[in-house]
């Protein structure tokens, strides 16, 4: 009943089958030589074999050779993943002679051999998909990359050490680079870092100077207290909307002097200091740290009384001499265009509220780790004197391991740093108070350079490590040393009793996780995530700073937690990736856009509002439908809604796909 | 075609996410029944309820389509065009007394490996429980014009016209 | 050169289509001037010996209404496909099995007891139904038998081409009747109507708005429908995006929309379910039972997307019905 | 608000109380509680290592009870609570469990299929209450005593589906609403010793003490509790501990239903709280709850059978 599909054009069909053993690991449970011959007895199959490794060269060349010798105008290999090999065996296919597009691959690795038990079954399924593709095959068209320019830019979002790290390599090498901070200050959560472990390098000491480089550098656009709100386009054309918040203060001319700060109305800090982690408050004008980068102040709209509709004298304005105060100053949206974009969005540390048996908030003398960093650091609130907050000098400390982290009631994932820095802490709080401390570890994890052998000093310097989760903090005494005391009970695995160690002080080693906001981070950036949230790379092993999208990478903890070398090494790596797409200057894109027929199309605006691209607009004077292959990024959404069958996906077209079920079904 | 009492799985899975998935649990190793047949696609979205339709009249069994999480589509909301066809899809399906679990959706993402396998050695299970469902052997079998009295004369005739 | 003989013919049909032959009105004289009537049950009384004992091929073309039902009907068919150089689907029923094709849901059995048992208006305590043999003294009256399956013509016969519609409009009746008189024929297979769907010639394609959406699918029977504004975008189930078109757009200028009688364009391989495809793509729902509630408004997808092919749809008929019995 | 009443063998004997001023407290709020006809035994903390499944047959017939009147059932008592609690969820999640079940119940002509909810008085009076019923039934609001409120370890484990594991707040918020003053009271979830106060005396009595011992520390009036086996254990070894450890003061232990009661002006008999061994009237008259007409002492009546029945 059917008039017969369209055919395009009535050149023989000649398939040239390839059966890969991949060594053992599709021989072993697919009978690759049954295959092929079965194949052999299909329509159109001029040529079908089996070959040990056809990802080789010579497997490679065995299909240039069969194409020249056999006049072979379609190859299917079945293998591997396409998603691995498929680019290997188009440029073996092009070598031939004939349209890279005219090979097809079947995945009978992945999704057969190593997923199955049953010999016989693999094979028969293997066979089925064979089928399948030497009939899909013969509808493919010949078809071309299409190359669009990339502009010569990039987009850093996050400036920590990876983000920092990521745009001075790229602008480096000339590239423009613009580098976003949601915080008044790049550095992330380094900058407030006292030491570093292994080496107890001071993180300020080299962290400002990389700091003060991004900002005097020519080819880096700073733009902190700034978000990115909405990225279009596609790989080396986005266009990205940044929304500068308003500072209060001309850019201009602060030059930092601070006189501001000192003459505001508030003579103490009246909001809690995000910089010192809430352990000091701020004035309503403020610069977060000494050093920070930019060098200037920022007025919080919600602790001004001006900016909150009271009055107040503004006596800030009357101490700036340079009058660089502006309340008038609003939010200001940037439109840029990058060709690639760099996620260092970072990481957030786990709220220890979440284990109530920790008591943290609810005694006073438990801390979290990061607490700890400003109480040691000389420019911390308490300048490095370590006192706690009901004012007793710590003479114990017990330092707890994995608090959130390799917890099924929380977080599964270890968060890789805080064995290291816990002993950071452990020699930092011994130095400044000579106070016996207790480390509690599941196991202690120090894996990088030079790290055993400084958790080797801790141990000389009389650190006690005691192994076990501990189970509970508690201010109940039970016995008269535990008086006024907080008591750690933890079962001591190694000794084999439960043990209750009374200490003054309690420093939480709280993991890394994703920040709240990362689901919405991700798809502005169209990414994926995984379970955890953590930002999710193309391939775990062999591209861990790409993504499935084309053109944007991932650098530091948002894509896992990692210690500070690693995010400056994978920092490097994903400003090197980026460089190569900006360097080559155009980019491939996939031949598998949709067009439409005109002689088809009624018109009927069915696909128009489908496409999240807006590539399909209406031709009103020939009323038909018109789709912009440069918008077009081949999902084939309009495809299927279309009623009348008009539009066609290259390399997915209907007549392929329902050849295919077909032939699948037909065999068994 | 050998009368195995395997039930045959139509599969169409988005390249993003579930055909990812799909690979991730073959690097892994892991391992379920060989009833699959996955057709690549780029979008789940690209999926046309006509496929569905053609491999249940071509043999298959049961039909399962794999798609990313909502929110999760490479192409922004491919996945949710086909929610919105799924859902009418499985009540005409219904009406046309095609059992529910022979028709499957899916959402899942490029780490979720071991879904794969669970939702295909689930599918599997439920279809061997409800049986093959043999499309292609009873259009002939309704084709033919039985005349005489038997009653199961008609499946015979189809029978033998169909290995024919 | 005697004049070139025509055919009609009508199986399991409304009749319906008979009269749009008529609706030809004058025209008919004009034909009738033509061609000699080999056969035409309802305006004629050729009896089927007359058929029989033409040569084969002896008419120029018959054109067969209606959907094959009965072994009778089966008969025919092959008869006047042996008779006929051309053979016609002529209508819905014949071209896809139309309305009567909806049948297919049902087992012969169900069919059976509604009408001679369960219907209301029926009366018959003594519970008899057809039978294909009934013996009175002596004397034996036969009657066709019942499949169980509804089929269209060419699912029986080979058919050279197809009449859309349901029924089909007599501008097109014309137009196929000279083509066929003029001798250039039109490749076999062919649907003789336009290979472009409603959309293209609707009154209202303007009206429709390029962010196309629909909330919530509306019936007609409950909503009062804008004379003007596309019905689609109204929120009514319209399926002239997916129909072939040439019928005039009669239902649309008749303020109703378009239930999709011309079949489907040549590149789809199952209408409804590429009906099904279009329509629910555009709904403005995202969460499931968003999208459920917003299709309340088509209860009946298979009454909806394959009123008029549901025997040449891919699945054809009710999977598990039964076959093959005969009471 | 209609519910199934499971009591329990405690609430029938030693945890009387419990039974009294919760059933009390539900007529006062208008709640429907019907205790379930021809309920069994729970199997407690016995049977269940005996024959696993057998138990759960034993348990899960109640349920069945339950779901026959078509209503959840309440069980005060947090070992039967507790003991219910967890053969719904293994017949929901185990086969072999679910199939032992219905055989076993369907030989005694019960079916159960999973519908009737477990459900514990401090989740209802929490969770089902509208917002200010029980504030607007006080009359008498705990002005000036301080509560501890203790929830035991067996009813927020292995899993609370209505408070939190590590910091259960049901009952602080429950008392707090009619007035009282709370304590932090950091031992909420530890164990009373429960029956090692009287299989190992030398291991459950200093867990009991400890329980006491930081309720004084904290200048608590009274403990209030859920279950009938903290109470007793509380309540009733005081006098033993107290030979080891002569600074322990006496401390009224109560069910919190019993504190609630008071609270709304219910009758003290009604509440049970003549069935205390330490006594608590006296320290509610003396913080003005208790009193007014019906001050004066009544006839002491014999102290209730303060042993296990």
């Amino acid at each position: 009943m059917m008039t017969e599909l369209h055919q395009n054009g009535q050149e023989e069909v000649r398939i040239g089958y390839f059966v890969c053993h991949c060594g053992t690991n599709i021989a072993a449970m697919i009978d690759v030589a049954a295959v092929a011959e079965y194949v052999s007895t299909l329509p159109n199959v001029v040529v079908s074999k089996d070959y040990r490794y056809m990802c080789s060269e010579a497997g490679q060349d065995l299909i240039v050779q069969d194409i020249k010798e056999h006049r072979l105008n379609r190859i299917v290999v079945a293998a591997c993943s396409p998603l691995l090999h498929e680019r290997t065996f188009r440029t073996a296919t092009q070598r031939g002679g004939i349209n890279p597009f005219f090979c097809h691959m079947v995945n009978i690795r992945e999704h057969g051999s190593w997923v199955h038990e049953d010999r016989a079954e693999a094979t028969e399924k293997a066979k089925a998909l064979a089928r399948g593709a030497i009939g899909r095959v013969k509808y493919h068209k010949a078809l071309e990359k299409r190359r669009e320019p990339v502009t010569p830019a990039a987009l850093v979002v996050g400036g920590g050490i990876a983000g920092i790290q990521a745009a001075l390599t790229l602008a480096n090498t000339g590239k423009k680079v613009y580098l976003v901070e949601r915080d008044p200050t790049i550095g992330g959560h380094m900058a407030k870092f006292d030491k570093t472990f292994p080496t107890l390098d001071c993180a300020a000491c080299i962290l400002t100077p990389k700091m003060s480089e991004v900002y005097a550098h020519p080819n880096i656009v700073l733009w902190t207290y700034s978000e990115v709100e909405g990225i279009e386009g596609y790989v080396g054309n986005y266009q990205v909307r940044v929304r500068r918040k308003a500072r209060y203060i001309d850019e201009e001319l602060c030059v930092g002097c601070l006189d501001c700060v000192d003459e505001c109305v508030f003579k103490v800090g009246n909001v809690d200091d995000e910089f010192n982690v809430g352990l000091s408050k701020r004035k309503p004008v403020y610069m977060p740290f000494p050093q920070a980068v930019p060098k200037l102040v920022v007025i919080d709209p919600v602790a001004c009384t001006h900016l909150n509709g009271g009055n107040c004298q503004k006596s800030c304005v009357d101490a700036c001499e340079r009058a660089a105060i502006n309340f008038d100053q609003t939010d200001t949206i940037e439109e840029i265009k990058v060709g690639a974009v760099i996620v260092a969005t970072g990481f957030k540390t786990f709220d220890p509220k979440r284990k109530p048996l920790y008591g943290y908030g609810k005694y006073p003398n438990v801390y979290t780790a990061l607490e700890v960093e400003r109480l040691v650091t000389s420019c911390g609130p308490t300048e490095g004197e370590v006192v706690c907050r009901d004012g007793r000098t710590p003479k114990k400390i017990g330092i707890v391991h994995c608090v959130g982290s390799r917890d099924h009631q929380t977080n599964r994932w270890c968060s890789r740093v805080c064995c290291m820095y816990s002993m950071k802490l452990a020699h930092l709080l011994h130095e400044h108070t000579g106070a016996e401390i207790y480390n509690f570890y599941i196991d202690i994890r120090a894996p990088g350079k030079g790290y055993e052998e400084f958790y080797e000093r801790l141990q000389e310097e009389g650190n006690h490590f005691i192994r076990g989760r501990v189970a509970e903090i508690t201010d109940i005494p039970k016995v008269a040393e535990e008086e006024g005391m907080l008591t750690i009970r933890v079962e001591d695995s190694l000794a084999g009793f439960v043990r209750r160690i009374p200490v003054d002080m309690v420093v939480l080693s709280t993991g890394l996780e994703p920040h709240a906001d990362s689901q919405d981070v991700r798809r502005m950036f169209n990414i994926s995530c995984s379970r955890e949230g953590f930002f999710l790379e193309r391939h775990p092993k062999l591209a861990p700073v790409s993504t499935t999208t084309d053109g944007v990478y991932l650098a530091g903890c948002c894509q896992g937690p990692k210690d500070i070398p690693d995010t400056v090494a994978q920092a490097g790596a994903a400003a090197a990736e980026a460089l190569t797409l900006l360097d080559t200057g155009y980019v491939e894109m996939e031949p598998s856009v949709s067009v439409v027929d005109p002689i088809f199309c009624s018109g009927c605006k069915t696909c128009l509002n489908l496409c999240p691209y807006h590539a399909i607009t209406r031709d009103d004077a020939k009323g038909v439908a018109v789709i912009n292959p440069v918008l077009c990024k081949g999902c084939g959404v309009c495809v299927a809604a279309c009623p009348s069958g008009a539009i066609t996906q290259n390399l997915f077209e209907d007549r392929e796909i329902f050849e295919e079920i077909e032939e699948v079904l037909a065999y068994a | 075609m050998p009368e195995d009492t395997q039930p045959r799985i139509l599969a169409f899975f988005c390249n993003w996410c579930t055909y990812t998935a799909a690979d991730l649990a073959g690097v892994s190793r892991m391992k379920y029944a060989a009833t699959s047949r996955v057709v690549r696609v780029m979008c789940s979205g690209r999926i046309d309820p006509q496929f569905v339709l053609s491999a249940f009249a071509k043999g298959a069994d049961g039909v399962l389509i794999g798609g990313c999480h909502p929110g999760d589509c490479h192409y922004i909301s491919g996945n949710t065009k086909c929610l919105r066809r799924h859902r009418l899809l499985k009540r005409m399906l219904a009406d046309m007394g095609i059992e529910p679990e022979r028709l499957r959706l899916e959402w899942i993402s490029a780490s979720e490996g071991d879904r794969v396998k669970t939702v295909i050695n689930e599918m599997t299970a439920d279809l061997k429980r409800l049986g093959p469902l043999k499309l292609p052997e009873r259009c002939v079998a309704w084709d033919v014009e039985a005349i005489d009295e038997e009653p199961d004369h008609a499946e015979a005739v189809a029978k033998e016209a169909v290995h024919a | 050169m005697p004049k070139p003989k025509i055919g009609f013919y009508w199986c399991a049909s409304c009749g319906g289509c008979e009269e749009s032959i008529v609706d030809v009105a004058e025209a008919i004289l004009e034909i009738a001037e033509l061609v000699d009537f080999a056969i035409w049950p309802v305006a004629m009384d050729f009896k089927r010996a007359d058929v029989e004992a033409l040569e084969d091929g002896a008419i120029t073309a018959t054109m067969i209404n209606g959907a094959i039902r009965t072994s009778e009907q089966e008969e025919m068919a092959r008869l006047l496909r042996r008779k006929s150089q051309v053979l016609i689907a002529y209508g819905s029923c014949a071209h896809t099995g139309g309305i009567p094709g909806l049948a297919n849901q049902f087992s012969r059995e169900a069919v059976m007891r509604y009408v001679y048992h369960d219907c209301p208006t029926v009366v018959n305590p003594q519970g008899t139904e057809p039978q294909t043999e009934y013996h009175d003294e002596g004397r034996v009256a036969t009657l066709p038998e019942f499949r169980d399956v509804v089929r269209s013509l060419d699912q029986v016969v080979d058919v050279d081409y197809y009449m859309p519609g349901c029924a089909p409009n007599p501008t097109l009746v014309l137009a196929a009747i000279r083509t066929l008189l003029s001798g250039v024929l039109p490749p076999k297979g062919s649907v003789l109507a336009p290979d472009i769907a409603l959309c293209d010639t609707c009154p209202r394609i303007d009206t429709k708005p390029v962010d196309l959406e629909v909330a919530t699918f509306k019936r007609t029977h409950l909503h009062k429908v804008d004379p003007d504004v596309c019905l689609l975008t109204q929120g009514f189930l319209c399926l002239g995006p997916a129909t072939r078109s040439g019928c005039g757009e009669r239902c649309i200028r008749g303020n109703m929309p378009c239930t999709g009688c011309f079949g489907p364009l040549s590149n789809v391989h199952d209408h409804g379910a590429k009906m099904l495809s279009a329509m629910t793509s555009i709904l403005a729902a995202e969460e499931e039972d968003d999208i459920d509630k917003a299709l309340e408004g088509i209860p009946d997808p298979v009454g909806s997307f394959y009123r008029y092919g549901l025997p040449v749809s891919m699945l054809r008929r009710k999977v598990d019905l039964p076959f093959g019995h005969r009471n | 608000m209609r519910y199934a009443y499971f009591p329990g063998c405690s609430l029938k004997s030693s945890g009387r109380a419990y039974e009294e001023s919760f059933l009390a407290v539900c007529r006062a709020l208008e709640i429907g509680m019907d205790e379930l006809d021809d309920w069994n035994c729970c199997g407690a903390t016995a049977y269940m290592s005996v024959d696993e499944a057998n138990s759960h047959v034993l348990a899960t017939r109640n349920l069945a009870l339950a779901e026959r009147v078509g209503l959840d059932v309440v069980v005060p008592c947090a070992g039967c609570y507790g003991v219910l609690a967890k053969s719904k969820e293994y017949f929901e999640k185990y086969s072999s469990v679910r199939n032992a079940v219905t055989t076993g119940l369907a030989a005694g002509g019960f079916a159960y299929e999973g519908r009737a909810q477990v459900r514990h008085p401090l989740d209802i009076l929490s969770n089902d209450l509208p917002p200010r019923a029980l504030r607007s039934k006080v009359k008498k609001p705990l002005k000036g005593l301080k509560v501890a409120c203790y929830y035991g370890c067996r009813l927020i484990r292995p899993v609370s589906p209505f408070d939190d594991m590590h910091d259960p707040q049901t009952m602080d918020g429950l008392l707090k609403s009619v007035g009282a003053r709370m304590v932090e009271y950091g031992l909420k979830g530890k164990c009373c010793g429960g029956s090692l106060t009287g299989t190992v005396p030398e291991a459950g009595l200093p867990m009991c003490y400890d329980l006491l011992k930081e309720a004084h520390r904290l200048e608590a009036d009274v403990i209030a509790t859920a279950c009938p086996l903290c109470q007793f254990n509380l309540e009733c070894y005081q006098d033993d501990i107290a030979k080891k450890h002569p600074d322990l003061k006496p401390m009224p232990v109560v069910y919190f239903t019993q504190l609630i009661g008071v609270a709304m002006g219910l009758d003290p008999k009604d509440l049970g709280l003549h069935r205390q061994i330490v006594p608590i009237e006296p320290l509610l008259r003396e913080k003005g709850i208790l009193g007014g007409e019906d001050a004066k002492p009544k006839a002491k009546e014999p102290a209730a059978a303060g042993g296990r029945s």
